[in-house]
């Protein structure tokens, strides 16, 4: 059972079609991976559903995938930083779902875990809840919220092993292992692909159950926002 | 004297007490972190980590640290990290003592606007409609008033919501009020700003 | 002549393909591991871990390494540990490809019994609902009769039910048989088993 | 903020009462809270309702507290390995609930996450299923459960820091993290309080956060069943 694949082409390779819905991890720029969304980019695929926390920037991430119309509908919580995107939607050439952060992060997670839907607090009373269906626990208002069921998730790891284990560094962990674990097939990309039993077994974040292929590839991780302090404050 | 955004961020902090998790939104409630002194807090960044710690030297950024904002920060020796699923549990299931946000409006029922402006400003709500919901205590800290002048303590919400009855404190540049039974509560002016000021700049009853 | 227990294993063992996840229930199912030769199976223990290895030599014995059978075991160079949330997360989400399981009867429409006898043995499902409701495949290892003669393949369950119409095949030490529209269908028989035995074995309709 | 305690009495000093919900981590033997029982039981408190994947064996672990009669109900999906319980049950002197083991491992995560209620396939039309909420997800029947919001955690972890970021350790991880969650106090004992910054950010299993109270000791850590090769067969 051999998941690793050359690039990301050869892994995408028979997976892609349009209209499917595809489930990203990242945070901002931070985790994304980089490298899938390219190989769909030149796919041409088109009218893609993309469930993501944001849609990356103008010209990079998902913001490359916006700029070709390749996709149809962004399920985010957050596109702020992208103008294109502002753009083609108040222009009404792309479907938007918003979804409240937390929301979305445990519908992927529910998705994959087998819930079809679960009740919370967020967003009761506000548009979000809208046509959502109410249920009081405990005298407080609850909306439900449906597991997303993508047909693809393409996620980021830091390292791998041939089996799919996976650890992921620092933030960049974010989303990824919720959109992993809500794709029928799940591609990741990677920055080392690492001998059997060099993963501590305690610390796998992912195990490889929930991942179908591999890559790994040279990454340009580009920082959205460089915060520093000089070092004269310390 | 009205409060400026650094005596906004510092009199937030005065919430803040030993041991909690707190969380701080974008804008003048960053800033908090600069005044909590020796309290041992410890700042929820909610892409996934507790323990945040303060920007890094230039030249040690790394791009896989970063918190809510996308800003680059360091880690502390408390520090961990879990995945947006799991941060979100937190902030859902009530474990985060405080959040201290900027806000578009509030209004005196305690509903909270600050996510978009229908067909000018479309960023959505990120995580703001879960922390608002999960989170114990929400404090707000905003000016008193827009840039147009007008009030943003209302009667009610003009903006779409990004929760109902949710705020509990109000930290504006003109003092603190709190969300109680019937509207709004003065709880402190700042410097020389008095009663009749604050009334004339609030529409949101105040109680 | 009927299979005995290793034989039915090491039929069952034929139902795994490279590369799949499985999860071995306790007693017959558990010997299957035996038998899976040079395939690339892993093995799920639902108490939180993939990649299950063989008992630990003598001496050797981890108290925090056991499986769902509350065995010592040992762990795989593929290994690895997650909570029980997410064990089951995997198991819900249709993530395992196989369970082969054990049970006490099983009816014509796939409905499985093997948690409890009333008023007689309170033990509990443990995982076996949460298996059956969410693996792709599920398997039963069983012998055709209990212990008094009488068939476990029947028209339908007496005893309380762990899943309805969760089955897809049965191994038991007369054949193989599939669930199917319908009823049962007999997919091979065991050496010198005839269909006539089985058939007189089987309360269940035979398509 | 000092969340380390001395020993068990003490971590326990002020948050048991009679009637009270307690999750408990474990499962099986691996991975209990035995300092935790032991003083609970020292405690006399009484009518308690667990909520915990078995009850123990006789005379340890959870039994302990049958033995006792504390306990007034269990929330379990495997009892048994326990003499006493079984007696108790079958005399009516001992309510139980029996809960799927994922059921009960995800009703703990989502009181713990701020969701009152998921939608699951297990149990579906058995016993499991009766008296509660049917819905229809994409053609298949699916069943209401509800959060899990305990008065106390008692959880066992393998090490912390003074800040209660946990790592576990093998399978001993189990229901411990869930458990953990579920807590409006959460009182964990492990065999080992290191420094801070001794244990990786990116290796925590459970957050500070979700920790109030630890304790540091000796554990028995029994083992249930030892099933073993000899050097032979390898």
């Amino acid at each position: 059972m051999q998941k690793v694949y050359p690039n990301a082409k050869a892994a995408l390779d028979g997976l892609l079609r349009d209209d499917m819905l595809i489930a990203a991890g990242g945070f901002g720029l931070c985790g994304i991976p980089e490298l899938l969304i390219d190989a769909v980019v030149e796919s041409g695929v088109k009218n893609l559903t993309v469930a993501s926390n944001n849609a990356g920037v103008d010209g990079f991430g998902l913001g490359k995938l916006l700029d070709t119309r390749q996709i149809k509908k962004m399920m985010s919580s957050y596109v702020g930083e992208n103008a294109e995107f502002m753009r083609q939607y108040l222009a009404g050439e792309l479907e938007l779902e918003f979804n409240p952060q937390g929301t979305l992060a445990e519908r992927m997670r529910a998705g994959g875990s087998g819930i079809p839907g679960f009740y919370t607090k967020t967003g009761y009373g506000t548009q979000i809840g809208e046509g959502k269906e109410v249920k009081v626990f405990n005298g407080e208002h609850y909306i439900l919220e449906e597991g997303i069921f993508a047909d693809l998730s393409i996620v980021k790891a830091w390292k791998a092993d041939d089996t799919g284990n996976l650890v992921f560094r620092k933030t960049a962990r974010n989303f990824n292992p919720p959109a992993a674990m809500c794709g029928k097939v799940c591609v990741v990309e990677v920055e080392e692909i690492v001998e059997r039993g060099a993963l501590d077994p305690d610390h796998i974040h992912l195990p490889g159950i929930y991942v179908h292929r591999i890559i790994q590839g040279e990454h340009e991780k580009r920082i959205e926002k460089v915060t520093t302090r000089s070092r004269e404050d310390a | 004297m009205p409060w400026d955004r650094n005596q906004m961020a510092e009199r937030a902090a005065q919430e803040l007490e030993d041991g909690m998790y707190v969380n701080l939104g974008i804008g003048i409630p960053t800033l908090v972190a600069n005044y909590v002194g020796d309290k041992d807090i410890t700042l929820q960044s909610e892409n996934g980590m507790l323990g945040m710690g303060p920007f890094p030297y230039e030249g040690e950024e790394d791009p896989d640290l970063i918190n809510a904002g996308k800003q680059t920060i360091t880690e502390l020796n408390r520090t961990s990290y879990f995945d947006s699923a799991m941060s979100f549990g937190m902030i859902r299931g009530g474990k985060i003592a405080a959040a201290i946000l900027g806000a578009m409006e509030v209004a005196e029922n305690g509903d909270l606007a600050n996510w978009m402006i229908p067909g000018k400003l479309v960023k959505g709500m990120g995580g703001a409609m879960d922390l608002v919901a999960g989170v114990e205590k929400v404090v707000v800290v905003m000016d008193h008033t827009n840039k147009a002048g007008e009030t943003k303590l209302l009667k009610s919400c003009t903006l779409p919501l990004t929760g109902t009855g949710v705020v509990d404190r109000i930290i504006t540049d003109l003092g603190v009020l709190d969300v109680v039974e019937g509207g709004l509560k003065i709880v402190e002016l700042a410097p020389d700003v008095t009663e009749d000021e604050l009334r004339s700049k609030t529409e949101a009853t105040i109680v």
